[in-house]
């Protein structure tokens, strides 16, 4: 079951690259590292199931929380940047 | 028998990657991003060095005898850290460049240095 | 009762996955970005919740189930958070839903 | 992983190609906890994965985004790079196999430091009474490097004081509250919870994994995600520059001053046993304050050179009055 889930988690991280990969717009590759992120969080969880020795979730809580800090991150700047391409005539506030 | 050696190709493939990068491309940043796949590909061998059939991590309990070699994950927790200030440092120097000479692509740069001459 | 729960814990699992796996497709097969966003949104909670509370079960161990209750907590909390500020900052920048069913099949604002 | 890096090298949009290092660097630190590097996996994930990334983008975002196609020379670069792979490959022939336990690397001093260690330094985390106690003096070094790369960044990037006003710093506090109300309140929710997990983490790494510097990178990243949504100015106000960069010092200097005390007490440089009359106990003394030490400086010099890149976005031109529509 643990092996099941995990490689039907590692084929859904591949799907996730392809999409960040093609992705039109730079949202849809924001969006597919966030999903890649969670879907690392699962699959560390799951390994370290698999290995046996589950006491290792710290990690996965780590990566949780730094996915959200980069995808917030990522956002932010990405508003700075909209605003360098589209030469001032969208300003974004900034601090 | 020969497909033992996997890891190693992986690495290889990978530096040689980051160094076509460091090589070929032009803009400085992302040859800091191939200098940093290099940089990988270098943890991965340390890594895969230290990987032992059969063993678990490096954390002592109860009823586990056989553990992977702890060496190298110290010298490379050391250097992924190392490894960040130097990113830092080079990105650094790349935003002095911007501000010195307007763009970060090689040869614009090598271009004003020969006007300027 | 042992068998009980490890039958409930396989079928979260295989849930979580199977929920997952259609995610993954969505967001390749999906036309545009904000239907894409639902089939990720899809696997960041359901899926996750799911396969997380599938190995809680599987180990009624003190820590390692507060780890990943936190776990739990902490997905729930953070990814729709995310989802909804990719959202916000996809609108402000003026990619538009796709409304009409013609085979445009890209985003309209595509200025990545 | 061999795809997302050539992925790296096709696409154009350097904002994309940081967002896949990214990816590449999550990929790498799930590929590190399959190999039982869990400490090492901590690292990446937050070094690769988070920080590393966010500079980048920021770097990007300073300096625009367009990679101009101009190539120097495609193929004698490809070819060289397909030689030297070609010797390499060639070398590894004599590689031992992967996962053979009796691999040379395996031999001299790894049994010694997974037998012996319980009974000198006893502590759970053979990786954490290496990095501190056997392999103390090059932790010393690394950390010294770090600082340096701080001094660095700060010679290459700081501006001057620049003072804004209080009115500007307020106007531009409403404009983000109303934009970013969801994910400030959250963040607001997450912030404590992070920065107790990264005390959390450098007081348990004697037995999981963790330590210093996971936990300062940690740390930093709290802090860093305040700036993003709480703006750069109002982050500068509660944590002060100054302080911070003597907070750098005083982590090398702890550390440094840790192996003085030892000296002093008789014992080699940074040979813990000295302090405390069990040498088991003095161990533990020791590295926890060298862990405490390392985690001070890794926090305040990641968190100096998160600040001044975003010092840079505005540019080193005066504050633009922005109007926000």
């Amino acid at each position: 079951m643990l092996i099941a889930a995990t490689t039907a988690i590692l084929i859904v991280m591949a799907l996730t690259i392809s999409r960040a990969f093609m992705g039109p717009t730079l949202f849809d590759r924001i969006l597919a590292v966030n999903m890649f992120g969670t879907k690392t969080v699962l699959l560390i969880s799951l390994l370290g199931f698999v290995m046996g020795r589950p006491d290792f979730l710290d990690i996965a809580i780590v990566y949780a929380l730094i996915n959200f800090i980069s995808v917030i991150g990522v956002l932010r700047l990405s508003e700075t940047f909209g605003f360098k391409q589209n030469s001032q005539d969208k300003e974004t506030d900034r601090a | 028998m020969i497909m033992g050696l996997y890891n190693y190709w992986i690495v290889v493939i990978l530096m040689m990657i980051g160094f076509y990068i460091v090589i070929a491309q032009g803009n400085l940043i992302k040859k800091i991003v191939g200098l940093n796949i290099f940089q990988t590909s270098v943890f991965i061998l340390y890594i895969s060095i230290s990987k032992v059939d059969g063993g678990t991590a490096p954390i002592l309990a109860d009823g586990i005898s056989k553990y992977s070699n702890p060496l190298p994950h110290v010298l490379i927790l050391t250097a992924i850290v190392v490894g960040l200030a130097t990113t830092a440092l080079g990105l650094a120097l790349a935003v002095r460049i911007k501000e010195a000479y307007g763009t970060i692509e090689e040869e614009n740069i090598q271009m004003k240095d020969d006007e300027e001459c | 009762m042992e068998l009980f729960i490890s039958i409930i814990s396989g079928t979260c699992l295989l849930v979580g996955s199977f929920l997952c796996l259609s995610g993954g497709v969505g967001i390749l097969r999906f036309p545009d970005f904000y239907t894409r966003m639902h089939a990720a949104g899809v696997t960041d909670t359901m899926a996750a919740s799911l396969i997380l509370i599938g190995l809680m079960l599987q180990n009624p161990d003190g820590i390692v189930v507060l780890k990943l209750v936190m776990i739990l907590l902490l997905t729930l909390l953070v990814s729709p958070t995310a989802s909804h500020a990719i959202a916000n900052a996809a609108m402000k920048n003026g990619l538009r839903p796709l409304v009409d069913d013609t085979d445009h099949v890209d985003g309209k604002g595509d200025k990545s | 992983m061999a795809c997302v890096a050539i992925a790296i090298i096709r696409v154009k949009d350097l904002f994309a190609v940081a967002m896949l290092s990214g990816i590449y660097g999550l990929l790498t630190a799930s590929l590190f906890v399959d190999m039982d590097a869990v400490d090492v996996a901590f690292t990446e994930a937050s070094v690769g994965a988070g920080i590393s990334t966010l500079l980048m983008l920021t770097t990007v975002a300073i300096t625009g985004s367009r990679d101009k196609a101009v190539r120097n020379k495609p193929k004698l670069a490809l070819f060289a790079v397909t030689l030297t792979g070609v010797l390499l490959i060639f070398g590894t022939l004599d590689m031992p196999y992967f996962g053979s336990v009796d691999a040379p690397a395996n031999l001299h001093v790894a049994p010694h430091y997974i037998q012996n260690s319980m009974q000198e330094i006893g502590v759970d985390n053979i990786v954490t009474s290496v990095l501190a106690s056997y392999r103390g003096f090059d932790t010393f070094g690394e950390v010294v490097v770090i600082f340096t790369a701080a001094i660095g960044v700060l010679t290459l990037l700081s501006t001057g004081r620049r003072r804004e006003e209080d009115g500007v710093v307020e106007k531009v506090n409403t404009t983000m509250h109303n934009q970013y109300l969801i994910i400030r309140i959250v963040a607001k929710m997450l912030i404590p919870f992070i920065l107790l997990f990264a005390l959390y983490v450098q007081f348990h790494g004697d037995f999981g994994p963790g330590g210093g510097f996971q936990a300062g990178v940690i740390f930093a990243a709290a802090i860093i995600l305040y700036a993003m949504l709480f703006g750069l100015s109002v982050a500068k106000r509660v944590i002060n520059q100054s302080v911070v960069q003597l907070l750098a010092a005083v982590g090398v200097l702890i550390y440094g001053s840790v192996g003085i005390v030892s000296l002093l007490g008789g014992g080699n440089f940074l040979d813990y046993s000295i302090l405390s009359e069990d040498p088991i106990a003095g161990q533990h003394l020791g590295i926890l304050l060298i862990e405490l030490g390392v985690g001070i400086t890794v926090a305040a010099v990641v968190i100096i050179i998160f600040f001044n890149f975003a010092d840079r976005i505005d540019g080193p031109a005066p504050e633009k009055e922005g109007d926000p529509s």
